[in-house]
């Protein structure tokens, strides 16, 4: 077990130290300027120095993000639910919904903002609604895609519509419904960014883009991986709680080989 | 009076704009407490038998009668077993089996104390809260089956239940479900694609024909009750699958066929 | 100015002066670009009639006006991507507080034309009436500077007013949503609401406190440039002088010739715009593009004094009117 | 087949027709500003008016979002390989791409600017990077998920590692690829509207800005839906690729329902 | 001597840090033209011996000889014919049965021409172009097998050929292959579940344990060739049968199972 986590995790280890030491090397021996391309260390320093400032900015992105994707994955799963449900809205509203999605965020944010005025208003709808397509989109896959075997058997012996959502179709779209969520939470992560660009007074956006104007690229690099740093720790949730969610699957294979199907 | 009764059912499908005709003219009966076996080839319509009984489709002429009232298109009459055994992998076996008896009206509580009991007289307490993915093939089928029987319903329609099950697994459920429903006497109609299931299991036994099927012949078992595990030996059950054999070689208009 | 002058494209010569006469022509033309601080409009006239009119070309240059980025111009021209650029006082000043070699060349416009606008209906019309409104800016600790300025200037408390952010929304939409006045450029924004009738008062900040003229946009260049290829520095500043010189004198053509460059803008806006701006462009000063020490050394001032910046600079590194013409 | 067609035409038509009259109606009903919301008779007379201009923008978004797509979808595909061969090389990488993956575009396109100036270097490494993803990790996906038992047989007879990639894998993962390729379409769009903002003098979005800073909410309108429709038409061929590609699929499962699994 | 030899094979896996041993010790051989069968269990390590003939995995102890030759741990020897047709989808039936034979080393141009004959013979050309999906789980067996038929490899290995399909077309199947292999005479490994299935077709049959499997008894099949169609109707089938059963009931341990 220990070899195991072991030898999955020496090879992007040794490859990280080797990517940071030649970044830094490279800095030093071309005399690189700061504001082209701060080395490592610089940004290690700075991200030290500047913790009270970017920690705050951090917490209120995460605060933003996260009410988007409560919004956007509860929205999503009752449109979902809605729509599967009847299949006639579905086919009327369904383009629309694509169309919509196709909606550049950048004519979208300032469009909201023209509409809904300043503060949080605008930053959660434009949150929502791109947490909101992949979830429901996932969900309603999920909802579509159960085991025709399942649902027979549920039909043949005289299950409601209801028997049906409750016992099969739910609980056979939560991987579905976590995959999607997979996806909305990096979507939402860099669109806070931009929600956060568009105007607001803190996040780690805000942070960013002041950094940038103000010349001190070192901090930018920071408030770059401060935001890799809270996607990937997100996006590592998401995955926990799919391993969680469909405990039910067996983890591998192997142990089943001799089995009959 | 039979429990189940099919008089006259014709039912055709369109596909692509032309009409197939799946069950011909099909009248079968099933007694209290009778196990009664289904054979034909695949694509006969065995299935769709069972989609008319169980209401989820109508037929296009006949009906479909249980205790004597005509239930045609009516659900929620039948107990059910499919071919692969359909347990719910998020549910653990025990409440694989709750969970169907709530469908078929049972109160939680109820329909939990008959599940936890009939685990432990089949003596499948030990998996009663695994999910099913850990089981074998067999044992989701022996649970499958027990979630079939538990159902308080008059009739339970098993369509080729064994068909996924390797050779040798198959013979032993076979025996394993012989005892149980010799205990019980259910009104059962089984679908199977083996003759010799057909003749180690049933009372009666109706040989279709490929689609669209008709009646081609309704054998009589005559192998006494509690049957015996080796009754594939008697002279008899080899001289019916012969007959068996040829009913279908004929009826595919293949004389390759068997 | 910390350069020799040498003559190579003769400033003197007139506009009027064909291709053949520069000494430069036969050579292939030097290509080199400049980056805007916002999409094109009438602060940058002079450029696209120095392109477009061959007021470079004349001088050997090829010029490519390009777009930038949202986060602005000035990095792009300190890392050599582009060589000049459009920028401001309080951007390179506070550049070169961390190092990023910049060099003001000419102001394009002489005073502060930027200012608070707010709807006639908020009735705004000095600092002190601040008090209580809202301001919707973009997150710069100079607004916050400015307006603490402005309204201790009146007596009045600057806490009372409430900051928010409108980041890349404009005055229009904010003034309609929760904001009660916002930071503009007339020549653009004031003259729009002039077509719109939507009249709006001004509280212009150099009237409340003279630091705050300064000079905004202007014209920049990096260090590298002027020391390596002064030639150039001086061919483009030229040219753009006479650009800007063309648009002085003939509003009308000009704006044309920016609406002709880029025929997406909203070309009652550049009309307008423009006729309001061409007499604000050289103003009170000797020549177009003039900077004088004590603007720049006056908002450094400011700045320091509202703990916006630290460090001592040395301003006569920061701008030069070495390069305009004689 | 018409009826079929026609049955899943009009509700979409329906609703579309019944959006745009409330969408017209409530403008002239309220008197809603222009700039806040143009009716669809106005944005409809705009494109007209202003084709030649827009058209022209248009096609060159097309050309960089092309570009974009081939770049992506080539180094997708070549990177996707040699990670599947080289299983080291891929767990000492991908941690990085992931890494990589979830940094802000917001972030990333300045930067890529003040690294590779102007012109079309930033944009197309931009739109490369961002079909890149999907299309590489959809890719190994479809390289490490072919089928076990076609596999085995391969392994059984003798096949070359070679013999495996070119007549099971690589085939097997053309579906992943195309799923791949519609999410890099839809996501190109986007992020092509992103790089014009960044800094360019031609292109839908560049179009869009300035519009906007004009003040020309009914051109912005009109630019979005360009966008969109640009977008859906980009994302239509994907969806008509996949079908062509995974030929050998049964469209339907009516026709085997009596057969063997 | 035998075509294909395995000697004193031993084969463990690690799972979970324990050691499972799968094989063990087994020795078996077949003959030139010969046909055996080995019937086991499901789990009993039947597959594994297979991979281990394919040269896919390596024994811990013992050799594969082919032709006399130790070739343990060679692979590209064998064909093979695996439970479930594996016909690639995205390729014709005849580019199938072409591609296979690339692999094996043949010329494109020969492969085809081999192809496209064979083919004809099994009276199949009509579906040569068709993709797999369209047709019925039968006919893909037919051209599983004539894949591996067409290899010019000296051993072919069936691992449960036919257990994917409904016991009819089993049937059907069986009778098929009979009768090319009949005409062909090639050497044979074949794997099943059914007792009948082996009694039918083979020359020899091992019956195996269940894991770690070893070969519980080494059987003839007294039947003469070309064999009978009701070759199963003769008491001394029934007799075979209901050893083996014994056989595989009593190396189970469990007296219920069969
Ligand atoms: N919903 C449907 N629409 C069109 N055709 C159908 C439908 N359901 C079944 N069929 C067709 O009806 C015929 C009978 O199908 P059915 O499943 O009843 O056969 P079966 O006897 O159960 O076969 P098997 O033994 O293989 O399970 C088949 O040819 C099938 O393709
Ligand atoms: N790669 C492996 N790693 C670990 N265990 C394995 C592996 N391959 C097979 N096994 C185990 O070895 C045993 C024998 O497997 P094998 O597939 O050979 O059985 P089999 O006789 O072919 O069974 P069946 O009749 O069901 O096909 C099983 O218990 C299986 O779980
Ligand atoms: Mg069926
Ligand atoms: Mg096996």
């Amino acid at each position: 077990m220990g070899n195991n986590v072991w030898r999955r995790v020496w090879p992007p280890a040794v490859s990280f130290v080797a990517f940071v030491a030649l970044w830094q090397l490279s800095c030093s021996i071309f005399k690189i300027d700061p504001w082209i391309l701060p080395s490592p260390a610089k940004i290690a320093v700075h991200l030290a120095e500047d913790a009270p400032a970017w920690s705050r900015h951090l917490a209120a992105t995460l605060r933003l993000v996260l009410s988007g994707l409560a919004l956007g994955v509860a929205t999503g799963i009752a449109v979902a639910v809605v729509l599967h449900l009847m299949p006639l809205v579905r086919s009327a509203v369904s383009p629309f919904i694509i169309a919509f999605q196709n909606v550049p965020i950048i004519a979208l944010g300032p469009l909201l903002m023209i509409w809904f005025g300043f503060g949080l208003t605008p930053k959660l709808i434009l949150l929502t609604l791109v947490c909101f397509f992949p979830v429901a989109w996932s969900m309603l896959a999920g909802l579509g895609r159960t085991e025709p075997h399942l649902r027979e058997y549920l039909e043949m012996i005289g299950s409601t519509k209801w028997d049906i959502l409750r016992r099969l179709e739910l609980p056979a779209s939560l991987p579905f419904l976590v995959s999607g969520l997979k996806i909305a939470v990096t979507y939402s992560v860099s669109t806070a960014m931009w929600a956060e660009w568009l105007g607001a007074d803190k996040g780690i956006g805000y942070y960013l883009i002041i950094k940038f104007k103000g010349y001190d690229i070192t901090a930018v690099f920071g408030a770059v991986i401060c935001i890799v740093t809270l996607s990937l720790a997100l996006y590592g949730l998401a995955a926990l709680l799919e391993r969680r969610i469909v405990y039910w699957r067996p983890r591998s294979r192997a142990g089943r080989a001799g089995d009959a199907k | 009076m039979s429990k189940l009764e099919l008089r006259n059912i014709s039912k055709s499908y369109v596909r692509d704009k032309k009409t197939f005709s799946v069950l011909d003219d099909i009248t079968i009966s099933v007694g209290e407490g009778e196990f009664v076996t289904l054979i034909g080839p695949s694509g006969s319509g065995k299935s769709t038998m069972f989609r008319l009984i169980g209401g989820v489709e109508t037929p296009d002429r006949g009906q479909v009668l249980i205790g004597g009232r005509d239930v045609t298109g009516v659900r929620g009459l039948i107990s059910y077993m499919p071919q692969q055994a359909s347990l719910f992998p998020w549910m653990t076996v025990r409440d694989n089996i709750v969970s169907a008896l709530e469908i078929a009206g049972a109160a939680r509580g109820e329909a939990r104390a008959s599940a936890e009991d009939w685990l432990r007289r089949i003596e499948l307490d030990s998996v009663a809260g695994e999910y099913p993915h850990v089981l074998s093939g067999g044992m989701q089928q022996r649970i499958s089956f027990l979630r079939a029987l538990l159902m308080p319903r008059d009739v339970m329609c098993l369509d080729e239940p064994f068909a996924a099950l390797d050779a040798l697994t198959r013979t032993e459920m076979q025996r394993w479900l012989l005892k149980l429903w010799e205990d019980q006497r259910r009104s059962v109609l089984f679908v199977t694609h083996s003759i010799e299931e057909a003749l180690t299991l049933s009372d009666r036994i109706y040989v279709l024909s490929p689609a669209p099927a008709r009646v081609l012949r309704e054998i009589t078992v005559p192998f006494e009750r509690p049957r015996r595990a080796d009754v594939w030996t008697l002279p008899a059950f080899t001289a019916l699958k012969r007959d068996i054999l040829a009913l279908l070689g004929e009826g595919d208009g293949d004389s390759d066929a068997i | 100015g910390n350069n020799g002058s040498k003559d190579a494209a003769s400033p003197s010569a007139p506009a009027t002066d064909s291709p053949s006469a520069s000494p430069e022509s036969s050579k292939p033309l030097k290509e080199v670009k400049v980056v805007l601080d916002w999409t094109p409009n009438t602060n940058h006239t002079g450029l696209y009639v120095a392109r477009d009119k061959g007021f470079w070309e004349k001088r050997g240059l090829k010029v490519e006006i390009v777009q930038p980025p949202e986060t602005g111009a000035s990095q792009m021209v300190a890392s050599g991507a582009a060589q000049f650029g459009v920028g401001y006082q309080e951007d390179l000043t506070l550049g070169r507080e961390n190092g990023v070699p910049l060099v003001s060349l000419a102001a394009i416009i002489q005073h502060n034309t930027s200012g608070f606008a707010s709807p006639v209906a908020k009735n705004i019309k000095s600092p002190k009436d601040f008090e209580g409104k809202t301001y919707g800016g973009w997150g710069s600790p100079v607004e916050q500077a400015v307006i603490e300025t402005l309204m201790k200037e009146q007596g009045a408390d600057p806490s009372k007013v409430k900051i928010v952010n409108i980041g890349t929304a404009d005055y229009f939409t904010a003034v309609k949503r929760d904001i009660d006045f916002a930071w503009i450029y007339y020549a653009w924004t004031g003259v729009e609401s002039e077509t719109r009738k939507e009249n709006l008062n001004m509280v212009w900040m150099k009237d409340y406190d003279k630091r705050l003229d300064y000079y905004t946009p202007l014209l920049m260049t990096g260090e590298k440039m002027i020391q390596n290829d002064p030639d150039v520095v001086r061919a483009f500043t030229e040219g753009a002088a006479e650009g800007y010189k063309f648009a002085i004198d003939h509003p009308d053509e000009a704006a044309d010739v920016l609406i002709q460059a880029v025929p997406e803008l909203n070309k009652d806006l550049v009309r307008a715009s423009q006729k309001w701006l061409s007499s604000k462009y050289q103003d009170d000063a000797p020549r177009w593009g003039e900077q004088k020490k004590e603007v720049w050394e006056g908002y450094a001032d400011w700045m320091t004094q509202h703990g916006i910046m630290k460090k001592k600079l040395n301003f006569d590194e920061m701008f030069t009117n070495e390069f305009l013409p004689k």
